[in-house]
């Protein structure tokens, strides 16, 4: 057990990988002699040589389309995209090849790449560098979707993602990379929570608070707030965003009776969206109010300054706890 | 220095500045750079290339009338390519990879494809019915242009093997308007990658002419991207055969990506469900079906007394056989059982999906229980 | 008025618009001559020329570049995606800068950018030809999303679509091209409902069954089908996925507390979940069952022989009705 | 035929054979496609180039300077482009239309940008300070290569409009690389689109040496694609100035396209967050700095006394006024009010983001409310 940033807790799991598995390469822009932008990779290159780190040309489908070719060579190419907003132009190969070429090709040929993404605000960065994009991935069959928020499960995960046969879009909270905490790097990885798994961050009784990412945190110091209101809020780190482990989050659910989803995307047709809807789904009968999202707003990324007025911080989370806890249910309900 | 064969063709739909070895008339003719790649072909291999052609245009034919006859929901008419398709795949070695669109089905019978191979998956019962590692052959690629840069890297996994195995990505010409083909040959080149680009170029991309997606011929383009290419009659199956021996020899030599524009033309409609007589003259199809790359070749191979009546014969007898089989294959496809659509989404489990797959069935069971009370 | 097929009604509606305003203008693949492979621009690249009707190089990506920059110099592209799921080229261009160019120039540069797209299965088409990817569009701030369902509306909003000076996404079933409706083609079109509104196109009283597009008329005959079982059922057209007309939807779910949404696209994160959520936030104490979904599986599409095991059909719908009127709740929540 | 002004440079980072007019130590030497035009030039319009160079210079010094001070979150220096920003730009009419990626200040300079346009979108207070309009700019590209299309699709519409106005495409070396470049480039070609692509080959896309985005120099790709290009060496402004000339001649005529290939440098990092000595020699940026831009061109003209010292003074107190402009408007940038996050997503009314947009007033409202009554 170490004490280490999740940056680095990244840069051990995909030294271990390369190491341990000859067919292991990492490919991305600027991730050789730079170590990438955030120095996910630094050291790896020298480390590993420059077949396996691959500096690529400046083109995400490029990179995605040969990360297929290779994955068809029986490689396990692990892609840096180097900014959240910078996924698209691989969007094609991504949605229909990666995510579809096990299931057109009957299981045949397997896709076992994983798709590294710094991942969304907070960090005060340029236009479209703080896009969370993840419920485009989340809505795609084929794909397997995480989310990390410590350093451990940033380790842990990586580590069963790039291992895992089947392709894996894995976002890396840009404002928690330099955020430190303990990290077993010799965990059995067999052993280790599977990274489909949600996990219970804090135990509570009357609101079940779920997220993911580095919203994590602003969950838990909403949920301390909270509890000097007397409140007591469950907090549920998902993990996994495709799949969703329901049985920890109904589990949950069906002991408080309340939920509250919160995360930084866009609410239309967000992540939150399909939580709720598979709680109400599952706990229906449970519910003693309206599950209630409290999410970034329907609109492109704004400037950087004005940043925290889209992402949810702790004071929007406890009116959405208040609001899950019917204090101004009637409202809501008058004002649509 | 950029080096390159591109003739003095100034337009994209240019048909007399290629390299050829056969002429339309079935004359052989020499080409300074082919002949040399053409040299040591046996007896038995142009044989083996008739063959392919005469079985390919037969399983071509015998594709549209199962669909004229609503066996198969799609047929893309593969007629009047034969040569381009199956003089490059037998430049190949069995150990090189290949990534086609859909349009490829010389490449698939040079590869010793299934009959079902040709039918199941047009009739809609399985989006593939091969295992791509058996013909080292991917699943055909619908997304155009989309698998060049499969085949640029599983190149770069070659190299990184250490093999001297190639891939090879075919496309067609409107494909290479598509960015990924640009990138494919960016990629390519800067990782020195053993990959042929082979370029059908058959005029037509639906219904927009070639010379929409460019104003020089496409082969011109390869150079600048710092890849040799090479402009061939694609209706010249030993021209398109020594193109592509050319090409190997860079791959196989380490000296990086090559680029075939076979020149040649799409006979028969984009797709069974297209129109071409609302875009294109007959009169344009009447002077291409002049230049038939079957009958060039079997003029040749009389001339030379590689073929006779008899091989005619027991190759044409062979090829109906093949199209019986596929017609076989095609009637009696079996149907996939209903959760079947749940099969290799996923190569590990999933609880999501697990749950929809078991709901799904009791919903199916529930179904058969009312039905079996009624 | 007059009866046509839904093809015919967009291929006047293009004609209109293209004689109306000069500045709007087709592009497309095959659009030309050929009118496209669904023949919806049929014979205009003839009566408008061919700077009018565009036919375009092989590329969504340089297709959709090329209309930001006409709308730029104060054009109105009207593209045409040849199918579904050939939209992913375009995804970078559609996301990051149709979408956002209005919002990021503070409302100097507008996009009024209409992206048709032949839309979903059921037509035995082959691999990427019957994709529902709509609910990605539905997910970006900066788009609207207009999914139609018979000629009238085809004809209608497609006009609005190509009036508004917002991007809109523009679904067009293929499955429906052929169905006849009746169609008002004079309609003034500032009197036409907006293209923002959902209509009730059959009135009932125990349940709520949402849906857009082409599976409107699958149900439609469920709902019919449901009245010989003694259950009265309200169906709802969305026509616009975004924005949705929650005053609508809400206005009958408090009227039969029990709703069910059915699409073709895979459920999850899918359109259904938002709608769900959006429902169950505003309407949550008139339900009396928990909101069900019927949609295609989380897979990629399949096979077009097993395309009517993904799509639901009226077996299905009803089935969902069942559950929403609780015959089979608790099977569903112990199950999970 | 293909009409290309490439040289016989054999790599992409080649720097000797390139077109120029001014030589790295301020020799006037010529140029037989470039003398031309440049034959007319005037004295004041070299003075103005001067000028534009010096102001950029000094704007992107400040911008470093403000970053640094934590006044803005990036700065992207351009600091050794400012010959081919400017020089360009000045070719322009100001009723062309220009797209340009984030480093192209020296262009924002010679449109006639004002002080608050430089700082207040990296100060992150919004997206864009300036109407396009105004400018005939667009909002500068983050995602690479985007811009190439937009620029294509503006020229079609200035040929449907029927007028003589030029769309310009600015974008590096490693934007090269992206298929929606390649695909621009194509578009291009085929509508005859009055366009011209300008390439800064500043060798570096952030770590990544252009030797990895292309084998042969980026001007060779243009003529595949039907498009002429020329080599110009981006430090000699006069150059890049008549080489713009060359290439808006080419538009104005109908004749479609040109390409630009403008071999430079960055002489700083990539922005302010990069730390390029880990990825390269400080040798090799001593070695281009011998090579500045504004040090030769003051060289010619102080030689042809075209400038004098009283001209550099004033130009240089131009200069400091319009950094303490620029610092000025940093330091008092308006905050744009909370609901403003909201304005502009859609120009007519959005019945779901209004009702956010209201419900969000609401909370906005409700805190305020509480703590006046703390
Ligand atoms: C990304 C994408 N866009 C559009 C299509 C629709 N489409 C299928 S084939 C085709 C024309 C392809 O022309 P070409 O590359 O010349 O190949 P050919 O069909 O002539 O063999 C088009 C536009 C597609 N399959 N994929
Ligand atoms: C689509 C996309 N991918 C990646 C990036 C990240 N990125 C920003 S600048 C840059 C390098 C660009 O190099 P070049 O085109 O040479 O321009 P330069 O910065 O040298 O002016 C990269 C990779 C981006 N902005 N957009
Ligand atoms: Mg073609
Ligand atoms: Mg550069």
């Amino acid at each position: 057990m170490s004490t280490m940033t999740m940056g680095k807790a990244l840069n051990e799991g995909l030294r271990r990988a390369l190491a341990d598995d000859p067919k292991v390469l990492l490919m991305g822009e600027d991730i050789g002699k730079l170590g990438g932008v955030f120095r996910i990779t630094d050291g790896l290159q020298n480390e590993f040589g420059a077949d396996r780190v691959v500096d690529t040309p400046l083109a995400e489908s490029g990179i995605m389309g040969t990360a297929v070719g290779l994955a068809f060579r029986g490689f396990r190419p692990v892609v840096e995209i180097q900014f959240d907003g910078f996924v698209y132009p691989a969007f094609d190969q991504i949605v229909c090849q990666v995510a579809k070429q096990h299931y057109r090709t009957r299981g045949n040929v397997k896709m076992p790449i994983t798709i590294r993404i710094p991942w969304a605000g907070g960090v005060g960065a340029a236009e479209f560098h703080s896009e969370s994009p993840e419920a485009y991935f989340v809505h795609t069959s084929g794909l397997r979707v995480i989310a990390v928020s410590n350093p451990q499960d940033a380790y842990t995960c990586l580590r069963q993602a790039i291992a895992c046969d089947d392709p894996v879009v894995f976002f890396e909270p840009k404002r928690l990379y330099h955020t430190k905490g303990d990290v077993d790097l010799e965990t059995d990885l067999a052993d280790a929570a599977p990274m489909g798994l949600a996990r219970v961050v804090r135990e509570g009784r009357d609101v079940t608070l779920v997220t993911y990412g580095a919203m994590v945190r602003t969950a838990l110091d909403a949920a301390v707030a909270a509890e000097d209101e007397g409140v007591s809020i469950e907090v549920i780190d998902l993990r996994s965003l495709s799949p969703v482990d329901y049985r920890t989050v109904s589990a949950s659910v069906r002991k408080t009776g309340r939920v509250v989803v919160t995360h930084e995307a866009a609410r239309e047709a967000g992540v939150g969206a399909e939580i709720i809807t598979s709680i109400t789904e599952q706990c229906f009968h449970y519910l003693e109010s309206a599950p209630v999202r409290v999410t970034g707003h329907d609109i492109p990324y704004p400037p950087a300054k004005l940043e925290n007025l889209h992402i949810p911080d702790l004071d929007r989370i406890l009116d959405g706890v208040d609001r899950v806890m019917d204090h101004h249910h009637t409202a809501t309900e008058v004002r649509s | 220095m950029t080096y390159t064969q591109t003739t003095d063709a100034d337009t994209a739909s240019d048909v007399d500045h290629v390299a050829r070895l056969i002429a339309s008339d079935g004359r052989r003719v020499n080409d300074p750079t082919l002949d040399a790649f053409a040299a040591e072909i046996t007896a038995e291999e142009l044989r083996a290339l008739y063959r392919d052609m005469m079985l390919t245009r037969r399983v071509d034919i015998e594709g549209v009338a199962l669909q004229r006859q609503g066996q198969l929901g799609l047929w893309a008419p593969c007629r009047g390519q034969e040569a381009v398709q199956v003089g490059t795949a037998h430049a190949l070695r069995s150990d090189d990879f290949v990534f086609t669109s859909y349009r490829e089905l010389g490449v698939f019978v040079s590869r010793g494809a299934k009959a079902a191979d040709y039918v199941v998956s047009w009739r809609g019962e399985e989006h593939s019915t091969f295992n791509p590692y058996d013909l080292n052959v991917a699943t055909p690629q619908i997304i155009i242009g989309a698998q060049t840069l499969h085949a640029v890297g599983y190149a770069m996994g070659i190299q990184r093997d250490g093999s001297d195995e190639s891939a090879v990505a075919y496309f067609g010409d409107g494909a290479t308007s598509q960015g990924d083909v640009n990138e494919a040959m960016i990629f390519a080149a800067s990782f020195t990658a053993p990959v042929v680009f082979v370029c059908s170029n058959n005029q037509w991309a639906i219904s927009e002419p070639v010379g929409l997606q460019a104003r020089h011929p496409l082969s011109d383009r390869a150079p600048g991207f710092g890849i040799p290419s090479m402009r061939v009659d694609g209706n010249d199956v030993l021209g398109c055969f020594a193109a592509m021996r050319w090409a190997l020899q860079r791959t196989r030599s380490g000296a990086g990506p090559a680029y075939i524009e076979a020149v040649t033309y799409r006979m028969g409609p984009h797709t069974t469900s297209d129109d071409p007589t609302r875009y294109r003259d007959s009169e344009e199809v009447e002077r291409w079906a002049r230049r038939d790359p079957i009958d060039r070749f079997e003029s040749l191979l009389r001339a030379e007394a590689v073929i006779d009546d008899g091989f005619v014969a027991s190759v044409s007898a062979e090829a109906d056989a093949l199209a019986a089989d596929m017609r076989n294959a095609a009637l009696h496809a079996p149907r996939r059982a209903p959760l079947g659509v749940f099969d290799h989404v996923y190569a590990e489990p999933h609880s999501g999906l697990d749950d929809q797959r078991r709901q799904f069935a009791e919903y199916l069971d529930g179904f058969e229980t009312e039905e079996a009370q009624q």
